[in-house]
Order: C-alpha cells, then structure tokens, then sequence
C-alpha cells in the first residue's frame, strides 16, 4: 500500500486496526520478540530484569500476568465505563473459587458440594468440594461464574452512582470474604486456604496431562522450556487474546456506549444508549476478566486464602488504574507492571543500597542518608528488617511508597505513565522542533 | 480607583481569553462594560476578584490597580477586604442557607460593620426582611438577584462589580435592579456593570466600554454609545445590511456550500 | 418538500404537561404539537421551563400530569434510551459531549440505536462486527463532511473549541437518523458568523432529510427567521402560540417578554 | 547442572578459600547489625576479597552442596511476618535468631562458612508467603540452603507440598500438630510442642487446680478458625473426654470478626470453672475483658499466641489476667531460669543488642538458631550439604536446647517423635516491667509455674497421627 | 451442641440481656455516629469522601496513647506536662486534658494531610479526590502498625471496665462515656455550624466560588474541615479503644483501621452530607449489629463465625436496593 507515507490510511478499516501504522505493527512485533527472548533467558535481553529483581526475576514477571488481566477488567468497569468499584478482589475471589469447585481435587465427593453438607448431616466432617475437571472447563466457567454474580449483583450497583457505588462495592468485598468463611467446602480454610488446579492443560482426567506446566520439558515435542517458562508463555498468551477481547470491545458498539455513560450517563440514555443495561454489561465484563485473572492467579501459585481477596488487592486494582492511565489498554499494562513488580525492586534496591553504605561516592552517601545500619544514624529506612520503631524496615516502607505515588500521580500526572509515555512520543514526533 | 491596563488572561495554558485589556473606574462612577458572549466580560470581572484560580485561568500580562495597590495576584478574600465586591453572574446565592445567613457569609471580611449593613440591606430590599429565615433557594429569580446584591453590600464595598445582573428577569424587575444599581451608586460606592442588555447597562452609565475578543473595541459616554450606530446594529442587536434593514438567515444558507447533503 | 409545505400528519404531540420538582412548578400546564416536517420554535426567559419541556419529550423528567404522544402513541413512561429508539434526537444546551472520545466515536454512538454488534460479537471483531463498524463509519463520516469538521475528527471532542462542539453534538444527533429533532440553543454564545454556519445547517437539514425540529432559543432573530411556528412561555405557563408573525405582534408575549418596543429592542435575554 | 557442579568442585580445590574469609567477616561484621541482611552485593564482595589463597581450618572440597551454600557462606531463609498481625512477635524471633548467627559467626561459623539470614516479610499473606517461599527455593545463586523460620500455620500449609518436591528443610513458626505427620510436611521440622498436646498438658493442669478446691471442673473451649484454632480445640475436646470433664461451652472457630458479643454471653451463662483457648491477643484480651467485667470467675488459660505478656499485662486487664490467667508455653520466658542456654541468650544481647527491650520470644529465635546449627553440623559431618543431604542430617540429630525447652529429634513415627512436655506460667502483673536488656533488671512477668511437664493422659496417649 | 446453647441463653432473664445489648447498640451507635460526622463533615467542606479516616483515627488513638503513656513526645524536645505517672491510670481531669490534646494533634495531621494532598486537588472529580485518600490510608497505615509494634497501647481508661447495675443489666461505664461523647459531638457541631465559620463552611460546601467572591478563605475552610473530621474520627477511634469494646483499653492494629471501614455503610444510610443522617445511620447500623451478634448466635455454625461484623453491609445493601440514595439522603436532579 503506502509505505512511504506511514500517516495515509487509505481505509476505513486500516484506520481502525489496532496498530494503524506499519511503524507500529513492527514496533509491536519487536516488543513480543524482545519478551520471548528475555523469558528464554537470551542474555542481551534478560540482563535487565536481572539487574532489578535478580536472579529468579521470571516468578515475579509471571505473577504480573494473571492481575494483567484482572486490571483488563478493572480498566473496563472502572476506566471506560466509569463506575468506580472497590469490589475487584470480590469478583477474583468468585472467579477463583469457581475454578477450584470444578478443577480442584475434593475429598467429601460431590455431597461436599451441597453448601453446609456437615450442618445439615450429609457428610460427618466438613469436606472440601472440588470435580476435578480440566483447564479448559474450569477456566472460563470461572470467568462466566463471576460474571454472572455480576449480574446478580447488579440491581444493587448499577442504581447507585459514583461514591455510593464504591462504598457498595467496598461492602462486597467484606461480605465476600465472609461468605468464604461461611462455606470453607468451597473455600477451604479460611487462613491457609486450599490447593488449586495446577495448570497443566487435560482432555478430560487422565493422569497424564496433554500439555504439562509443571515439569521442564519439551512442549508439544517441539521446543525445551524450563516449568517457569512454560507458565509464563501460557499465561503470556491468555493475556494478549484477552488484551485482543478488551481492545476490540473498546473500539465497537459496546465499547462506545461504556464510555458514553461514563462520561456523560444522561446524553448517553438521550442517544438510545440504555445506562443500566449497559452499566451491567460493563459490570458482567468487568467480572468475567477479574474472575479469569483470579483463577489462574490462584491457580499459579497452587494456593491461596480468602484473606487475599481483601480491600487491598481492590486498592491495588485502583492504583493500577490511576499509575497506569485510565481508559487505555497500554496504560494498564504499564500499570500493572509498575504496581506489582514495584515492592520487589525497592527491596532490591535497598539491599543494594545496604550493599554499598561503606563503599564512598555518590551511591555510598545516598545508602547513609537513606539508610540506617544501627543506633545514632538517622536514615529513614533501617537495614535490619526486624528492629521496630522508628526508623522502619523496608518491608513498611513499601506500603508507603505505594500509597505516597498513589497521591503523587493523581496530583501531579492524573494520566499516569500512559499520559507520560505520550508526552515523551509527542516530543519525539515534533523532535527536533519541540516546542 | 479601579485601573485595569493591559491585562492579558489565558485558561489552561492554552485559551487566550483577554488580549490586553484596559478599562478605567473612577471613584463614584458608573461603568458599563458590554460585549457579546465570550468576548470576556465574565474573565475581566473574575480576573478584578482573584477568582480566575477556580477555572485555571492565570493573569500573564498586565495589572489590575485599585487605589494605587496592584491587586493582579492578590487572594479573592483579600480583595474583598480591601473594598472590591462582586456580584456573580447567576446570582450564586447560597440555597441551602437562609437568608440572614446569605448575608452573614457577605459580611465574613466585615464583622464589625455586620449589623450596621445588615440594617441597610434590609431598609433597601425590604422583601428579603419578610425572609428573612427562608432557604435562599426557594426564592425566586428577583428575590435571589436583590439577595445577591444585598450580599456584596455586607462588605461594604468601594467597588461593586455586578455581572450580568438582568439574565433572565424579566423586564420589569431588570427596570427595579437598575434602580437599585443606582441608588447604592448614589451612595458613594463605584459600580462596574458587567452586561449584555446593552440598553439596560447605557441607560444608568456614566461611561460605557464595548469589548470583543478580549479588547476594548468601543468606549465612550453611555448616551453617546447608545447613539452610536455600530452599537445599534451589533450590540442592540440590530444587524443590518446597506439598506438598514435586517438580513434574513434563511438567506445566508447555500452560499458556502460544497457538497449536497444527502444523494 | 419546500419549508411552507409542512406535512399535516402530527408527529408529536404535547398535552397539557406538568412538571413539578418538590415545590417548584418547572412547567405548567403546556401543550402543542409539531407536524411532520415543520421547525417549531420554543422561546422564553431563562428558567421559563424550556429546557424542562425538552426533557420531558425525551423522559429524562417525568410529566406529573398531561401526555405526550408520538405519532398518536403515548411514550408517558418509557425510557430516555427508548425515545431515542422511536427516532427523537437532540442537543443540549450545554453542550453534552463524550468529553474524552473523539469526534467520530461521538458520531458513532450516535449511530448506537441503528447498529447491531453487541459486547460477543464486538470482542471478536472479524466478521459481521467488522462489517457494521465499516459501514457506519462510512456514514458518519458523510456527517463530519457535511459539518466541516474534518479536521477535527481524530481530537478527543473536551478539546474544541465551543463552536466546533456545538456542530459535533448537531452531528452525533443526526447519526440517530431522527424523525424529531430538538435544539437546545444551537447558537447560544455564538458569534454571528458561527450563528449564520448553523442557521445554514439546520436549514439543510430539514429541507434535504425533512426531518422535524424542535428550536429552543434565544436568538429572536434566528427564531423568527427560520421557523414555522412559536410557542412562548414564561414561568412554565405557556402564553402565546403563533406564527412569527403573530407572536411578534401578541400583546401578552411582548408584556411578558419581548417588552413593548421589539422591533427596536430585539435580543433581550 | 552437572557443569555448574564440577565448577564449584574445581573451585573449591583451587582456591580453598573458607578460613580467610571467615576471619575477615569477623571482624568486620560482629558488632554490626548490617550483616543480618547481607545481600546478593556484599555476597559478592566477601568472595572476591576470599580470593586469596589463605589456610583452611578445615578442607571443604569434601562437603557436596547444591543450592545456599558456597565455600564461604551458607544462606538460610527466613519467610516472615514483619509487616502483618504478628510483626512485633516474629520481630523480636527473627532477632533472636539474627544474633545467635552474629554469634555463631564470630565463632568461625558452620564448617568453616558464616551463615548468612535472607529475610523476607510475608506480612502474614499467604499470596505473598508463597511467593517468598519461590524466591528462597529456587535452584539457582539466589535460593537458600533451608528455611530457618517460616512463619505462620496458613503459610506452612500452603508451601508444605512444595517443600516436599524440592527437598528444602523448612522450620515452621507454627505449632500445629499436623507438621509433624510424615505423611503431611516430611520435610516440616517442627519444633517443640503442637498445640494439641499443649492443649491436653494446660487443661490437666488446670483441672487440678479446680479440683484441688473442691470443685468439679467445666471446661470452656473457645477457638478460632483455622489449623491453630482447630488444633487447640481438638487437643483440649480430646483431653475433657480423657479426663472426663463436662464440656459446658464450645466454640469450635466460633471466634471471628469484631463483635463476640454472643460468645461472652454464652460463656457466662455457662457456667465454667476451666476456659481454654485457641485464640489471637486481641480476641483473648476481649473474651476474657468482657468476661470479668460480667463477674464471671474461672481458671483460663489457653495456647501459647492467646496471651500477649505486653498487650495483656501491659494494658488494663492487667491485674484481671494476674488473677484468673495461666500461661502455657514450651520455652522458658526471659526470667525463667538459670539454664545454660537462657544464660547464653542473655550473654549474647547484653553484648550485641544492649539497647533492645528484654522479651521472651528471643528464646524462639534462639532455639531454631540452634536447631538449624545442629542440622547442618551433621549435614556437613556427613559430607552432605545438599538440600536433600540437610533434609537427611535432621532425621539423624538430637538437638539439645540447653534448657529452654526440651530436647527434641525427628526419626522414627509420629508417636516417637512428638513433644511432650510443656510449660505453665504465672502471670505477676506486678513484676511486669520491660527494660532494656543492658539494665539487668526487669521481667516479662511470667514466671514458670510447673514445668517442664508431661501430663497423664499425654504421657498415655498414642499419637497416631495428627489431632486434625 | 445446640442444646448446650440453648440451656446457656434460659440461664439469665430475657430483660437484662435485651437492656444490655440495646444500651451496647447505643454505645456503638454513638461511636458510628461521631465517626460518621466526621466524614460528613468533610464530605460537606471539601467534597472528599475520606477513606484515610481509619489510619487517622487510629493515629489519634496512638497520640492518645503515647500522651497517657509516655512522658517524651517522639521527635519533639520537650515532654508532655500532663503526661500521668508511668505505670498510673490517670484520674479523669487529667486524662481528658490529654484527649483534648489527642484530639488536637489528630486535628492537625488531618490539616496537614488536607494540606500536602487534598487542596492541590480541588476542583478534580469526586473519583479522584476520594482515590486520594485511599492512596493516604495505604501511606498511614504501616506507621500505625510500626507504632502499635513497639509496646502495648494502652488507652489508661481510667475508669477501666467498671460498670452500673441497672434493672439486672450491667452497664459499662465506658458505655456512657461514648453516649456523652457522641452527645457533646453532635451539639458542639451544630453550634459550630450556626457560627460564623460554619456559615462560611456550608457556603463553600454550597458553591466554592461565590463563597470566595464574598472573601471567604476557602483553603483555611478546608482546613477546619479537615481539622474537625479527623478530630471526630479520632474520638470515635479513641473511645471503641474502651473497656468492654474489642480492643479493649488498648489501640489494636487489626480493629482500629477497619473501623472506619465500617462506618461507611452508617454514612450510606444516611447521605454523605447530613449529619442528623450520620447520627440515625449509625445508630441504626450499630443497633443491627449488636442484637444480630446477640440474637443470632445460635446459628453461628451457619452464619459463620464473626457475622455480625458484615451486618452492617448487608443493611447498607438491602437499603438501597429499595433507595439508592439512603434513608435520608435527598435524590439528586439529574441536570442535563
């Protein structure tokens, strides 16, 4: 077509696509070589994740995919159709406890299921539920599972507007958890939780799986991946088909009528858009994204507690939202990294710092003005992580951090390290007649 | 005195709103300020009362002068405190307060002459008396525009800026607020008329200016303006053509046509 | 169709409609009814319930009392998204864009009520979505033409001028494809060049769609240039209906609101 | 793999580097705190400056290792709360154990190596527990050699399997009886007395004391949900029926949440001489609170983590638990005896940590400081410094806590291998009165009231399996 | 099991339950209520709905607690006069000179957070301000918990856990305490209001700029603001610190952030902006609260354990499924 004009669309559906230009497409192309390069541990490109969070840095950068997701959702209910929700945690947690109720392996048999089997006398002693059914069963019903208590949920949040909707949301989150509580045959014990499905992909419950996760190997006999490697691919590839799904949905029909209501609900109900129809739909999606993000979530770490579906992890989802850039599908991956791996780097980092206090020179000061290393020194983060008291260990600060760029970023960058990385592309393009 | 002298406004970095503004208000005088929406008239009166923060308005050039003191970047309350009160488009009285306490919140840089004020507002607009304890809210229109200039006067201004008080009254409670206008005039307090109703604003006007874009266009004495043509056919709005006759806007349309609608 | 020879056919009509909120009466009592074709024009003070009147067409506001019917249908009751869908489109008075999409997402919601895809389809994309998404981006983009927008088109709408976002809520009303159109103040806080540029479009409009129009404003010269006929109201209460003409030369419309020398005294607000 | 072994074997030989090193730290490190959080960095700095050739005490070459342990240091993880609920708690245990290592390392370390703690806060999640188990197990220069505290029942759980797979000995901070079942954490070395047996020995004990007075005991159980909950509770059902008490009041994990109301109502209705229970401070303190304030008169006691010496004896139910509370614990507290290894411990921060604030916690941290030291003693004794060779050194060794708690070694069945003993404490809110540790004097103002001890029904009983 | 339970509930009249749990419910409620007034007061002044009220209040409980405990001040070169013996319970003059002075701190924290972060987003939507906050509450948070670390936080309540008998009941005098407290809240606020800067506080609440146009300081109206409502949560945080409340008597790391969490569905109830709302909500919720604790008991292998900790979400939700806007909140014009 033109590949010397990169700026002249000569259709409709070329100037819609997701990457318009071939600049972009090639730039895309790169950046998902680059990511396979890094994970397959090629030197060149793995040094920075090295640098920052070390040696086993593929844990960390894998675990950033499952919320990627979520955050999808979160950006979906939240940025594009502009209904605040505290109640993210709630719907990963409905999301990961539908994948454990058909993955995951039960003891009490399907009497288990029966919700307080133990009170009403089918069962002696609580058992845990679980069918034991494959990936490709257990993933998506868990997303359809929170998407429908979306729904059912709906009547009660889509009324309410704006602060109203995230207090309702807030109170979501600690009926969820007490649900947990109520019905550890789904939940398991509410402290330590219960075992997930691992990721290994059946046909139906052979002992063999098809594809395994959880070994190295060579995958489908064609290329050796370490286990880390193998889950990160997978999860790798659920997160661009369901980056697809949300980019897609952004840019129809539905898309359009989110962020019609969400920035003006009443010209949007004017122009044929129905508000609570919509606002439902928005909230259905939403959860469909955060209960898929929940389930292989829980399902990679193999385990987790109703106590992790807390307020936090919400909040978590709202300082993806607002570091990344709301209503935009790169902002959020940006965010989610920045959010998730942040807490990890500066533990590094300090570490690093400690590392360096006597060594002299520009990093040894800063390690003496940010550090403490004992009694008489005034830095406000202590080397030790057990002294309490001022001043506090890392692991304390880290909160902090995270609570303190929340503030900064809304003051100071209210579209976040999308806004920035715009502005920084913007320069470039006008380079060198920046004005 | 009251001497703005090229003030330029720009919002959000971007909009330039005022472009070298200069307007002067003598002590005891009536000045009109007049122009067609969005040619400024609102931003000069923010700009005079420090309020153009709240629409991330900045002054950049220019000063605004009052009795010798350079006021460009003073705090809205302090401006009050030194004798500028503004009466904003709209009314803005407050609804959910009654109307004593509308009234206390005009004289919050004026305690100690509260009651004396009080006294006075209530001697001029006896209405608001009767309602004393009623929720400004549920007043009307009229009610509400002699609240809010009831309001400014519990400072005790030397300057009163009204903007755009006759909107939406009708014509014959815009006739009892031109009075009124004129009588605190009386009184010694100078009085900047911020308006559209060209006609309203000349006929109690010592001086008149007539701003576009940002800029004086026009000034001159209140008679003299109203007689001037110009003035007729864009402020009064009277367009006209050569003949003097109005131009229909059914004949406008086609001439800047390219291509035909729907084929 | 010529603009003298509007239809016959009532295709709304408003019947003595009231709309109280807590202890204010917004509306009181007003009835008319628009013709198949016709530009009918709603002027009055500020606060005179215009706005209210338009509101209650589309059900944002609910009518106390009176009905109001489309085409010989009562729409009491249903839905604002539901009014779209009969074919009513409108603006606002102040302007009610999609402040953070752009010109042609604004159009293209516009476009919502006659486009099929939903949120399945829409995710997958290829296929019938695609083909839609296409077509009516084709004929939103014949509006931006005809509004001289093009320019425009990829800015997110919060980031134009007013008169430009002033013709892209004209444009998103059109997308509707409307039976009904109602202006809330096209031309308020227009310059007269601007004002001429949107007399002309609502002109266009209706001659080469013939589509129906409802006019609220304040611009008497606008008002009583290009339409049929006049509703005036004041208070809520309606007080006079006519042609131009005849509004112009009735004794309670000039007491109450043009004031008594309006050839000479035409814009008062 | 096989390359990256031959390499440290070649290593090894060549350079012969442990001695030098070790001396070097010392003098460096001893007095410092730094070195708790030694890192990735100073890591590397110690073996290039090791480089030297030096003398060695003693030839490394001989000792296979795996992951954590290279010729001059050996890393032991530490997964703990530092942030969560139990932060002041795990604290002061990390501490204990940060300055047994300072001391062991000025002593020339564990076979020639200076053994270095890799913190990390779990903050009491489980997500983020087992997250950091992923990071001190991995098989690569980061992973350690065994994990010295994990703190929490949940946390235990939850990475119980994973121990199993990769064959890393993991000491948990928890007591529930279930650690050590072969069959459930093989690779879990619990340490000292589950919170079952405690719940048998602290309920015979008191109902002696009742029965002493004349009276028939009636036993209270109240407890949390959860393993620690449901531990306690099963141990204290089993003891009623082995002693044949009359239960009057059971809250199985009946205690959550804010409001418990309805439970001290119950309680008091009950009737109850005898309360026992599984809880946290917190819902201890407002059990018990609201209990005494209603009148109501027993002999509490419960699991170790129900009573808090500062939240309890420091607050105002001070003389309310001077009065009605025992405490049960399988340590000895800071003022409870003259043994060799309370002497040591107190030796040891009067020197090191003058300025902290005497506990009774330290002693944990102290004790798996000792646990750990003796497993890898044998381990390198057995020329095994694997992590599986470390998993096979603690089923060979007897670890002798020089008197803060019973000795304690893990071959055999479950039966064989259980903690019996346990402790009962007093609680003096008049000689509660924490100091810093330089100034010789204070207490926590708990004092040992009969211990260590086995009561009859657990001396008897047959455990063959976990309580839960 | 259940019919352990059910000999247990017959032991005591029926009377002197129903009277202490109704007078614990008021206690609770009052201390909803002053909390609750606290976001009112806020929402009300800077349109800031304040989730950072729970690190607030509970830093006002620990100020609280360091001047009846300790005689230093941290950071600061001089000491506390009025700091009671170590190791004494205060009497009461003394120990609610120290409160006012608690109160006054918390007071300050509150202005200088408004201050840092709040006043440079005046004028940004709800969303972001309230968002604002939770970044605040995430950044105060691991302070409380460093502080609560060290020792014990003792309250030094002086008058303990001694109670009234009445009628059979025994009633806590901590009880009255927060009944009086809430009282003395609710009617100095409204003086406050009908003053000359409460006037200006309901201005601003009304219409910022106009409030400025009459010379109103508004940023020293958001201070108060501010100022007052983490004085009120404080208050709040610091009597649920009492007696027979959870913590009992000591500042408590796991309860005293999520109560204001729990105060949300009081402020729900009863408009964000009405303080005679926050007081009724928050008797309401508390009253749920308390007696479905009390009365529900015997369903607690059900309900599950600790259930009546999400009564108030549960009321919250079923209110407004029937009104979206609250029992007393009014509905808002939607304007187009």
């Amino acid at each position: 077509m033109s590949f010397g004009r990169p700026h002249l669309r000569t259709s409709y559906e070329q100037d819609s696509a997701i990457f318009p230009t071939y600049f972009q497409k090639g730039a895309a192309g790169l950046f998902l070589i680059f990511i396979v390069l890094m994970v397959l541990g090629n030197g060149a490109a793995g040094w920075i994740p090295t640098w920052l969070f070390g040696q086993t840095w593929l844990n960390p950068l894998t675990l950033v995919l499952p919320f990627a997701i979520a955050a999808l959702g979160f950006n979906i209910l939240t940025g594009v159709t502009g209904q605040v929700s505290l109640g993210h945690a709630f719907f990963m947690g409905v999301g990961a406890y539908s994948a454990v109720t058909l993955g995951g392996k039960g003891d009490g048999g399907v009497k288990a299921c029966v919700p307080f089997a133990d009170n009403i006398g089918l069962l002696d002693k609580a058992g845990e539920c679980g069918l034991g059914l494959p990936i490709w069963i257990w993933l998506p019903l868990a997303g359809v599972f929170a998407a429908l208590v979306g729904i059912l949920v709906s009547p009660a949040a889509v009324k309410v507007r704006g602060l109203y909707l995230a207090i309702v949301t807030v109170g979501l989150v600690f009926i969820g958890l007490h649900i947990a509580r109520m019905l550890p045959e789904y939940a398991g014990d509410y402290e330590s939780g219960r075992k997930w499905p691992k990721l290994d992909i059946r046909i139906w419950k052979e002992e063999v799986p098809f594809i395994d996760m959880n070994e190295d190997g060579k995958w489908l006999g064609l290329i050796y991946l370490t286990e880390e490697q193998k889950q990160f691919f997978f999860l790798f590839a659920i997160l661009l088909v369901m980056m697809a799904f949300a980019k897609n949905l952004v840019r129809t029909r539905t898309g359009r009528a989110l962020q019609a209501i969400r920035d003006r609900d009443v010209a949007a109900e004017v122009m044929g858009v129905p508000e609570q129809h919509y606002k439902r739909v928005g909230f259905a999606i939403s959860s469909f994204y955060a209960g898929i993000g929940g389930a292989l979530w829980a399902s990679y770490q193999g385990r987790v507690s109703p106590v992790d579906f807390s307020l936090l992890l919400s909040v978590e989802f709202v300082a993806i939202l607002l570091i990344g850039g709301a209503g935009t599908i790169a902002g959020t991956m940006m965010g989610t990294l920045f959010v998730e791996l942040l807490p990890k780097a500066v533990e590094k980092l300090t570490n690093w710092l400690s590392g360096n206090l006597d060594s002299g020179g520009v990093i040894g000061d800063l390690a003496n003005i940010m550090l403490t290393s004992g009694p008489g020194d005034f830095g406000p983060v202590s080397t030790s992580p057990t002294a309490p008291g001022w001043p506090m260990s890392v692991f304390l600060w880290n909160p902090v951090i995270y609570g303190v760029l929340i503030v900064i970023f809304l003051i100071f960058e209210p579209h976040g390290l999308f806004g920035i990385w715009v502005k920084i592309r913007n320069y470039w393009k006008g380079w060198p007649f920046s004005y | 005195m009251l001497e703005i002298s090229n003030l330029e406004v720009v919002y959000n970095e971007v909009a330039l709103v005022l472009r070298g503004l200069s307007i002067e208000v003598p002590d005891g005088s009536v000045v009109a300020l007049l122009g067609s929406n969005g040619a400024g008239k609102t931003t000069t009166a923010r700009a005079t009362t420090g309020l153009l923060d709240n629409h991330e308005g900045k002054s950049t050039k220019g000063t605004i002068m009052w009795n010798g003191q350079d006021i460009t970047h003073m705090k809205p309350s302090s401006i009050v405190r030194a004798g500028i009160s503004q009466v904003m488009e709209g009314r803005r009285c407050f609804g959910e307060l009654t109307v004593d306490e509308n009234l206390a919140t005009g004289a919050f840089t004026n305690k100690d002459g509260a009651k004396r004020n009080y006294d006075r507002v209530m001697e001029l607009f006896p209405r608001l008396l009767e309602r004393r304890k009623q929720l400004a809210g549920y007043m009307s229109g009229g009610e509400q525009q002699m609240l809010a200039i009831g309001r400014a006067m519990m400072a005790e201004p030397k300057l009163m800026i009204l903007d755009e008080p006759s909107l939406g009254l009708a014509p014959l409670l815009v006739q009892q607020v031109r009075d009124v206008i004129s009588l605190i005039n009386s009184e010694g307090t100078s009085i900047l008329l911020i308006e559209q109703n060209a006609m309203m604003a000349l006929s109690i006007a010592d001086f008149g200016y007539i701003m576009e874009n940002g800029k004086i266009v026009m000034d001159g004495e209140g008679q003299k303006l109203l007689a001037d043509d110009d003035v007729k056919e864009f402020y009064l709005g009277l367009h006209g053509d050569e003949s003097g006759e109005r131009k229909s806007f059914r004949d406008v349309k086609h001439y800047k046509r390219r291509k035909k609608w729907a084929s | 169709m010529s603009s003298n020879e509007t239809g016959t056919s009532k295709i709304i009509e408003v019947e003595d409609i009231t709309l109280r909120f807590g202890g204010v009466t917004a509306i009181n009592g007003v009835g008319f009814h628009v013709t198949e074709g016709e530009l009918f024009a709603v002027i009055g003070p500020n606060g005179a319930g215009k706005t209210s009147i338009f509101n209650s067409i589309s059900q944002v506001y609910r009518p106390q009392e009176g009905d109001i019917r489309w085409k010989g249908k009562s729409i009491m009751g249903e839905r604002p998204d539901a009014i779209a869908r009969l074919g009513i489109a409108r603006t606002f008075q102040n302007i009610a864009l999609f402040g953070q999409m752009t010109v042609i997402d604004n159009i293209l919601t516009g476009r919502h009520i006659r486009m099929k895809n939903n949120w399945l389809t829409g995710m997958a994309w290829f296929g019938p979505a695609k083909k839609e998404e296409m077509e009516n981006r084709e004929r939103v983009e014949d509006i931006i033409d005809f509004l001289e927008i093009n320019e425009w088109r990829k800015h997110p709408v919060a980031l134009l001028p007013y008169g430009i976002q002033k013709r892209v809520e004209l444009g998103r009303a059109l997308a509707m494809d409307p039976e009904l159109l109602l202006l809330d103040e096209p031309v308020a806080g227009m310059n007269l060049e601007e004002t001429e540029d949107m007399a002309r479009f609502i002109l266009d409009i209706r001659e080469e769609l013939g589509i129906s129009m409802i006019l609220v404003e304040h611009d008497m010269g606008l008002v009583m240039d290009i339409a049929d006929r006049i509703l005036v109201v004041d208070f809520g209460r309606p007080i006079g209906t006519g042609l131009p003409k005849e509004i112009q030369s009735n004794d309670d419309v000039i007491a109450a609101y043009l004031g008594q020398d309006f050839s000479e005294e035409i814009s008062i607000d | 793999m096989k390359f990256k072994r031959l390499l440290a074997l070649f290593m090894a030989l060549g350079l012969v580097a442990s001695a030098c090193g070790s001396s070097e730290t010392d003098d460096g490190a001893a007095g410092e705190s730094e070195s708790s959080a030694t890192t990735e960095a100073t890591a590397e700095e110690e073996t290039t400056t090791t480089a030297a050739p030096a003398e060695a005490e003693e030839p490394a070459a001989e000792i296979a290792t795996d992951f954590g342990v290279t010729d001059d240091t050996i890393k032991v993880g530490l997964n703990a709360d530092l942030s969560g609920p139990f932060a002041s708690l795990v604290a002061e245990i990390v501490e204990g154990q940060t300055v047994y290592w300072e001391v062991v390392n000025a002593n020339g370390g564990i076979a020639g190596r200076q053994v270095e703690m890799v913190v990390l806060d779990s903050g009491y999640a489980t997500d983020k527990g087992i997250e950091n188990y992923l990071t001190l197990a991995a098989e690569s220069d980061e992973g350690v050699a065994m994990i010295s505290e994990n703190t929490g029942s949940p946390i235990t759980a939850a990475i119980a399997e994973d121990a199993k797979d990769d064959d890393i000995l993991v000491i948990p901070l928890s007591w529930a009886s279930l650690w050590a079942d072969p069959d459930i954490g093989p690779n879990i070395l619990e340490k000292g007395t589950n919170y079952c047996i405690e719940s048998m020995n602290g309920i015979s004990f008191l109902a002696d004391l009742v029965t002493e007075n004349g009276d028939t005991p009636k036993l209270a159980i109240l407890s949390r949900p959860g393993e620690y909950g449901a531990d306690g509770f099963a141990g204290a059902a089993l003891a009623a029926e082995l002693l044949d008490i009359e239960v009057v009041y059971a809250a199985e994990g009946e205690v959550a949440g804010d409001d418990r109301t309805a439970v001290v109502t119950q309680l008091v209705n009950s009737g109850a001489n005898i309360v026992w229970t599984t809880l946290t401070p917190g819902e201890t303190a407002d059990i018990f609170g609201n209990a005494v304030a209603q009148g109501f008169e027993a002999q509490w006691s419960g699991n170790q983590p129900s009573f808090n010496y500062l939240a309890h004896l420091g607050g105002d139910l001070a003389e309310s638990f001077d009065q009605y509370w025992w405490q049960s614990g399988y340590t000895v507290p800071w003022n409870g005896n003259d043994s060799e290894g309370m002497q040591d411990l107190v030796a040891a921060f009067t020197e090191l940590r003058p300025d902290n604030n005497l506990s009774d916690v330290y002693a944990i941290g102290w004790m798996e400081g000792l646990m750990v030291q003796t497993v890898l003693e044998q381990a390198a004794a057995n020329g095994d410094m694997t992590r599986a060779g470390i998993v096979a050194a603690s089923q060979e060794v007897t670890v002798d806590f020089k008197g803060l708690g019973p000795n304690q070694s893990w071959a055999g069945s479950y039966n064989d291998s259980v903690v019996r003993e346990s402790y009962m404490f007093d609680a003096d809110a008049t000689a509660f009165d924490i100091q810093p540790v330089s100034s010789g004097t204070g207490s926590t103002g708990l004092f040992i009231e009969k211990g260590p001890f086995v009561s009859e029904i657990v001396a008897d009983y047959v455990f063959d399996g976990p309580c839960i | 099991m259940i019919d352990v339970l059910l000999l247990a509930q017959e032991s005591t009249g029926f009377f002197p339950t129903f009277l202490q749990t109704l007078i614990k419910g008021l206690a609770l409620g009052s201390i909803y209520a002053v909390m609750g007034i606290g976001f009112v007061i806020v929402f009300k002044g800077t349109q800031v709905l304040n989730f950072a009220a729970g690190g607030i209040a509970m830093a006002g409980a620990l100020f609280m607690s360091i001047l009846v405990n300790d005689a230093g001040l941290p950071f600061l070169p001089f000491s506390n006069p009025l700091a009671p013996e170590i190791g004494t319970t205060p009497s009461i003059p003394r120990w609610l000179i120290n409160l006012v002075l608690a109160l006054i701190i918390a007071a300050i924290l509150g202005m200088v957070l408004e201050r840092i972060a709040i006043r440079p987003m005046i004028g940004q939507p709800l969303f972001s301000m309230a968002v604002i906050t939770l970044g605040i509450e995430t950044a105060l948070g691991p302070f409380n918990r460093d502080a609560t670390s060290l020792t014990a936080r003792s309250l030094q309540i002086p008058w303990g856990l001694e109670q009234w008998e009445f009628l059979g009941a025994g009633i806590p005098k901590s009880y009255v305490g927060a009944m009086v407290a809430a009282v003395l809240c609710f009617l100095s606020i409204n003086l406050f209001f009908r003053s000359r800067f409460g006037v200006a506080m309901r201005a601003v609440a009304f219409d910022q700029e106009a409030a400025q146009a009459q010379g109103i300081n508004v940023g020293r109206v958001f201070s108060i603001a501010w100022g007052l409502g983490a004085a009120l949560v404080a208050v709040g945080a610091i009597f649920y610190g009492m007696g027979p409340f959870p913590p009992q008597g000591t500042v408590s790391q796991e309860i005293h952030p999520v109560l204001a969490f729990r105060v949300l569905p009081v402020i729900i109830l009863g408009g964000l902006d009405s303080i005679p709302g926050a007081l009724y909500g928050g008797l309401l919720i508390a009253s749920a609260e308390v007696f479905a604790g009390q009365y529900l008991a015997q369903w607690t292998s059900v309900l599950g354990a600790g259930y009546s900790t999400i009564v108030p979400y549960i009321v919250m939700l079923i209110v407004l499924l029937v009104r979206p806007y609250g029992l007393f909140g009014s509905e808002e014009i939607r304007r187009v």
